[in-house]
């Protein structure tokens, strides 16, 4: 283990600010990611309650 | 036929000479306006100059792209050339070199003057010119592709430039490489050699996947 | 000799025909009739080789028309709705041009002669941006005088066109069907030309 | 049995065994997320050169691998599209792009971010992060292009042509640009210079190439199966399906 304590890990020895500006970018892509293809999703399904009456 | 298809465009351009001007003229601005925006300052001009001459060369040659096929397309001689017994990748090769006579010929020509606006030694001129003169049919081949893909479509024009940007980019470095190389006095034919190695092989791929996206696109 | 198999288009997502069988022998005429929207253009389109059919094939001489490719366009002129002609350019610069792009290299005095007998006589040296609609509609069917292709596929080649216009283009027609020739048409307005045999395709 | 790969062509069987696929996709990332965030971060030591900044790698090479990879195999099922007219393979294409664009810009970010501390310039004109930062175009031109297309068929088609120009192009850039840094830099500073790499930071780092790999695939599925739904919306099969509640 390399870390005596949370807050030097956090720290990161002082690049902090670097490796968790990256890895907090890395995440939120991810998130938007899934987010914007349930979202696409979710208008599609709206759609579909238009598109399944035209068929009935 | 190749020759019918240049023959044709060739007396369109001269019937209609703004298209050819405007091009040039775009070059001549977008060169003269660096010195205003950077300073007259003589050898730092000097050492921008391949860059500024070759990305105006760019823009210029991809400033009449949009308008490549989207006439014939409105007139309908499009699908005339789609159903002409002659492939279609010799037609687009002859649009491609129509295009390239109207809009590549004339920055090669224009561009020593505009050199010397920037103070370049004379054999830097020359190598810019002959870089040029290899470097802006590939512009045109590779434009062709473009232009045939954006067809039709509402802001065809700016999507042009996104897609074909990217794929100019070799020659941008190697063209500006050849005459920064020449005026620091290294030798500057592996440059033009390489643009002549693009140049033949966009010679070769280029007409055939134009001609597919113009399929693509009148289907 | 022409054959459609089962042929069907999808346009976005909506099938505008399907299973649509023809087979059209040297010199008839078959008029593809049908309501505005219902795929004639598709058809004819398709017909030439500019799209390809969502189903079925097309056959030219029993042989389908995607493997023929050069020599099938060299057999077929098609005259679409657009005139397919350059506005800065003459009447007859126009005519040499695009027949020289269909195969046929022909002289001035041909084209003019072609031009003379279409109605357009003293107009060879106009730019086509001048002409009104008819002139030009006639301008494109110049073509038909001096192309050597045995099919010919004609999307209402008379809209804008005047009663003596007519009256050229049904000779011309006729004259085509004689010689063995095959036309497929569409046209809103009835027009009878005798032909040796006549079919009627009609889209629903 | 043999496997009858055709059955899985069509969109509507593909549609229900991709339903199936995502969740052990998903499991494999988190997993193999979870055991190279452990690795990099508890097992790997720190690096006597750069210290902690280099962790970055963990998630910066992955990002520059995948964007690269995927942006091939996109190429290669848009040739497929094109060749066989197949519509699936082209919505797969469809699929892939935008989870390629989003490697593409995490490569440039942790790249910047990294620079920074190593050069003290968040952008260097470094030869890998300038062919990606192509890449990223490449990959921009293909959506726009397709997204400016109403047509799907047609846009399919358009997309392949300039998927394939793209990926035959790819090699050239990279080259040209490789060429152009050594030209006027003189190769002083370049990423390529991999820290010696311990055997805890590797293992590390494929591992997270492979959770970077397990999420790709969930994902372009996930879009895959809203693409097919968005394309077959007029067919039969989409509506049994509706009503039965399990679209």
């Amino acid at each position: 283990m390399n870390w005596s304590s949370w807050s030097e890990f956090f720290s990161m020895g002082g690049y902090g600010l670097y490796v968790w500006g990256s890895y907090a970018v890395v995440f939120l892509c991810i998130v938007a990611e899934v987010l914007l293809i349930s979202n696409r999703r979710r208008t599609l399904e709206k759609q579909y309650g238009h598109i399944h009456d035209l068929n009935k | 036929m190749f020759i019918w298809i240049i023959k044709r465009d060739l007396l369109l351009a001269v019937r209609r000479q703004s298209d050819v001007l405007i091009t040039l003229f775009f070059f001549i601005i977008v060169v003269s306006l660096f010195p205003l925006s950077v300073g007259p300052e003589m050898n730092l001009l000097r050492t921008m100059a391949p860059g500024v001459v070759w990305v105006a060369a760019l823009l210029a040659s991809m400033l009449s792209l949009g308008r490549m096929f989207s006439n014939d397309y409105l007139d309908g001689t499009l699908e005339q050339m789609l159903l002409s017994p002659q492939s279609l990748s010799i037609l687009v090769l002859g649009k491609a070199f129509a295009h390239w006579i109207v809009s590549g010929v004339p920055l090669v020509l224009m561009a020593p003057v505009l050199g010397i606006q920037y103070d370049l030694p004379f054999d830097a001129l020359l190598v810019l010119t002959g870089a040029l003169l290899l470097g802006t049919p590939v512009l045109s081949l590779i434009g062709a592709i473009g232009a045939a893909l954006t067809l039709g479509l509402r802001g065809g024009g700016v999507l042009v430039s996104l897609l074909v940007l990217p794929l100019y980019i070799p020659i941008l470095i190697f063209g500006a490489g050849a005459v920064e190389a020449n005026m620091a006095g290294i030798a500057f034919d592996a440059h033009l050699s390489l643009i002549g190695a693009f140049l033949l092989a966009s010679l070769v791929f280029a007409p055939w996947a134009a001609a597919a996206s113009l399929r693509v696109s009148l289907e | 000799m022409l054959q459609g198999i089962n042929l069907a288009c999808v346009r976005g997502d909506r099938e505008l025909f399907r299973d649509i069988n023809f087979s059209v022998e040297a010199g008839c005429l078959m008029q593809v009739s049908g309501p505005n929207g219902s795929g004639k253009t598709s058809l004819l389109r398709m017909l030439c080789g500019l799209s390809n059919p969502a189903a079925g094939e097309i056959r030219w001489c029993n042989t389908p028309v995607r493997s023929l490719e050069g020599e099938y366009f060299s057999d077929m002129t098609y005259i679409g709705h657009l005139s397919g002609t350059k506005d800065d350019l003459t009447v007859s610069e126009n005519l040499r041009i695009s027949s020289a792009l269909a195969g046929v290299e022909i002289s001035f005095s041909q084209a003019a002669e072609a031009l003379a007998f279409i109605g357009l006589g003293g107009r060879d040296n106009l730019p086509v941006k001048v002409l009104s609609q008819g002139q030009r509609r006639r301008v494109a069917l110049a073509r038909l005088l001096v192309c050597k292709t045995t099919l010919w596929i004609l999307d209402e080649p008379l809209v804008a066109l005047d009663v003596a216009a007519v009256q050229l283009i049904k000779e011309v027609l006729e004259r085509h069907l004689q010689q063995n020739g095959i036309v497929v048409m569409t046209t809103h307005q009835e027009i009878d030309i005798t032909a040796s045999s006549k079919m009627q395709l009609h889209l629903a | 049995m043999a496997i009858n790969w055709f059955k899985y062509s069509s969109p509507a069987s593909f549609y229900t065994l991709a339903g199936k696929m995502i969740p052990i996709f998903v499991i494999a990332a988190v997993i193999f997320l979870v055991a190279g965030l452990y690795i990099g971060f508890f097992v790997a030591p720190t690096d006597f050169q750069q210290g902690e900044a280099y962790r970055i790698i963990f998630i910066h090479v992955p990002a520059a691998w995948m964007s690269m990879f995927l942006y091939v195999v996109m190429a290669f099922w848009a040739a497929i599209g094109l060749a066989f007219n197949t519509r699936l393979s082209s919505m797969f294409a469809t699929a892939i792009a935008p989870t390629g664009a989003m490697f593409t810009f995490l490569a440039l970010w942790t790249g910047a971010l990294w620079g920074k501390p190593m050069w003290g310039t968040w952008w260097v004109w470094d030869a890998r992060l300038t062919s990606e930062l192509i890449l990223f175009f490449l990959y921009i031109g293909f959506m726009s292009l397709q997204a400016a297309i109403d047509d799907p068929r047609r846009a399919d088609k358009a997309g392949a042509i300039i998927a394939i120009v793209g990926v035959v192009n790819i090699p050239i850039i990279y080259f040209s640009v490789q060429w152009w840094n050594t030209l006027h830099q003189g190769a002083s500073v370049s990423i390529n210079q991999a820290p010696a790499m311990a055997s805890t930071m590797l293992t590390g780092m494929l591992v997270m190439v492979l959770a970077s790999w397990m999420y790709s695939i969930a994902v372009i599925l996930k879009r895959v199966r809203v693409i097919i739904l968005e394309r077959e919306s007029h067919s039969a099969w989409v509506t049994e399906l509706q009503k039965k509640g399990a679209v």
